[in-house]
């Protein structure tokens, strides 16, 4: 029972051209669990993908997902909580030609969430008295210090779910899930990367986890 | 009723394939039962729902299932469930294409009110004005005229406006209105009706599409 | 495979007696749909759970759930999005015996959903502009005003579940989802009405919706 | 290693039943093993998970399944998963009983700094300092001494603070130091160390247990 409002099964180089010179990208995954690897490395193919800003709480490792992306200099500006493991990001970061914007885990995970849901900023009590609450607004609630943060969207997401029905409705794959199901709300253009394609009713309405209206396009990688 | 039901099917004609659509409680309603095998248009609940379809039959209710106006609906195949938050933060974050909503009144830059009645204590809003400002389009189903034969679309709303943004179309039983530049513009006539009775029931200044 | 963590299984009436004089409780549900009634009404039993201030959608419809506490004056304050439907809240208030908060549908499940996430308030344009951003602090983000909500919570949240497993994992039945996992989040103490007790791993770890962390305990209504 | 597996044991008795506990990086990771059947404890892992199990045998890893520090998991019967979103929500919002965190250094009124290394660009933060804030109960692990034979306790860190909230518990290998009206309390020797070690080898204030 296909419908126009499905997401469209396209190929890796048809979404790989949807990442436009200077696009902010949302990339899913915690580490390499549930990133959008062969997503993200067809980039690389494409030379208009550059000049990138990356949310991704990584950038992957050497050599390896977003870690080919930064080594080939298309990464302008990550924004993310981890980049310690990354030691060519930690590299380009000290010869400056890697803008960096570090946020705490979950408050980066809420700001992608608000993202896409139509909060512009939120007031969280994380890193507040922190290195990392320099240059952010700092407000009290029943005493205690809030910093302010500002909603994160992106033009393209990337993103990695175990299963997509034909409309596009996603379902995850464990602690492959992560920030996936996050990001798919908060960009303008969102494709997922699959392991299989099922018919429409074959994934049980309780347990949809993305449903189709948030995913433009798949892309089937058995 | 069956102007009711004329309004929503003119609604339905405005409806294009692939888009998310929330139907408000009254006329709006009525928009599922017009639009047939459309099977381009995804309905969205906001209690919790994508994939709302027509309402069962006689005897078939599932108490478990309702939409926004607490009526007995049914499920397509592809459908999904999820929290209030969700759907609300699905609706603010523009995932939600198209919001049909009723109205009390319509102001000359088509802003709606349709949550505070006249006289009586404000108990009442559900999810109209997340609907409005969340929506990338916002159709207005409404009679012309109220049931004491007075012109909803007036140059200023007498009562609360629901939200400072406004329709994109209003669609009545006599007429659409394009929303463009700040200001109503005629674009259809409705058969049945002429311009001259257009002019007479609205109070609201309209302007006339160009040819 | 019991644990100690696991939610406790307890009677209609203790779970009633742990509503004390002047809480503020949240009550499941849209309307009657996902509304723990057996819980709500156990309360008319318990002459302490009175002077409430009651979070919900509604106060139910009048002589059911939430309604029947209204007629025999245990709600002192009432905070949601629709009143209108019960004649009986309107009379109330108009007889300044019921004090009423009317939140936009939205941004009530927000503030619920911040005061189980640990974020102090949120920025929506929701209602900017009209009588309901009355007493609220305005703020304009890219030039559109949005209004400055708090979190909301609770003392004890009434849920209604479709399922739980012996742990207290949660899931519901359709629209009767609604609110209930978001209130799930937001109270001191959570009890959930259910319909059936299923034995730990009957229940997909994938399609969990409010994992057991949250829930304090189960009452069985068959 | 077997310095840190002591002090993975001695945190691990300070765990009770029914509590939800996060484990940091390092250190904390290994109390995992330290719980044996403990069935009680439930593990949360910030990456989305309830329900973490000990580690998978040779060959069995999941690669969908990885704790916090990207290491091979298993799953209890009853887990379940979430988004990157919800897992801190539940740790802001107090869902998360106890957070067991790494330390650099831990000064003298028991605030960690655990994210920033000496000389190093602030390129990495993860979770700690959602954790610090959210968990209502945080137990610092920690060796006594760096590499260097430097004390981790002292009277000011001269490293950046994870978060102005101090922990409730500091263990190490030598001692237990309980929070207490905003400084460290002795309150426990661990065998084969004694007060004398521990007095010289802290270099932040502390006050004895009374008795």
């Amino acid at each position: 029972m296909p419908r126009v409002t499905a997401a469209t099964l396209i190929s890796l180089d048809d979404a790989a051209a949807l990442v436009p010179r200077g696009a902010t990208i949302m990339v899913g995954g915690f580490g390499l669990v549930g990133k959008p690897v062969a997503l993200v490395e067809r980039l690389l193919e494409h030379p208009e993908a550059t000049e990138l800003t990356v949310i991704s709480n990584n950038v992957g490792e050497p050599g390896k997902g977003l870690g080919r992306l930064l080594a080939e200099g298309r990464i302008a500006k990550a924004i993310g909580s981890y980049f310690t493991s990354n030691r060519d990001a930690v590299l380009a970061h000290a010869e400056g030609r890697l803008e960096v914007e570090l946020l705490p885990q979950g408050t980066m995970s809420e700001a992608i969430r608000a993202g896409g849901a139509g909060i512009a900023a939120f007031y969280v009590a994380t890193a507040a008295g922190t290195l990392l609450a320099e240059g952010k607004e700092t407000r009290e609630f029943d005493g205690v210090p809030h910093l302010l943060q500002h909603a994160l969207r992106a033009d393209v997401a990337l993103l990695r779910a175990r299963r997509a029905d034909e409309l596009g409705n996603l379902v995850y794959e464990k602690t492959a899930r992560n920030f996936n199901p996050d990001m798919a709300t908060a960009a303008d253009l969102v494709i997922a990367q699959v392991d299989e394609v099922v018919p429409v009713g074959a994934i049980d309405p309780e347990a949809v986890v993305t449903p189709h209206l948030l995913v433009d396009h798949l892309v089937l990688t058995p | 009723m069956s102007v009711q039901r004329d309004i929503a099917r003119r609604v339905a004609g405005h409806l294009r394939d692939g888009e998310v659509v929330n139907l408000g409680i009254g006329i709006p309603t009525l928009v599922a039962d017009s639009l047939g095998d459309r099977e381009g248009v995804v309905l969205q609940t906001e209690n919790g729902m994508l994939g709302v379809g027509p309402a069962p039959g006689e005897g078939e209710a599932d108490p478990a299932l309702v939409n926004a106006g607490k009526l007995p609906i049914t499920a397509l195949p592809g459908a999904s469930y999820f929290s209030s938050s969700t759907s609300f933060a699905f609706i603010r974050g523009g995932h939600v294409t198209t919001s049909i909503l009723g109205a009390l009144q319509i102001d000359g830059r088509g802003r709606i009110a349709n949550w505070a009645l006249p006289g009586r204590p404000i108990l009442g809003v559900g999810g109209a004005m997340d609907l409005l400002v969340g929506a990338r389009r916002v159709i207005a189903a409404t009679t012309h005229l109220t049931k004491d034969g007075e012109p909803k679309l007036v140059a200023e709303c007498a009562l609360p406006l629901t939200a400072e943004r406004p329709a994109d179309l209003v669609v009545t039983e006599a007429a659409t209105f394009t929303v463009r530049d700040g200001g109503l513009v005629l674009t259809e006539v409705a058969p049945g009706f002429d311009r001259a009775w257009v002019a007479a029931h609205t109070a609201a200044p309209f302007r006339e599409e160009e040819a």
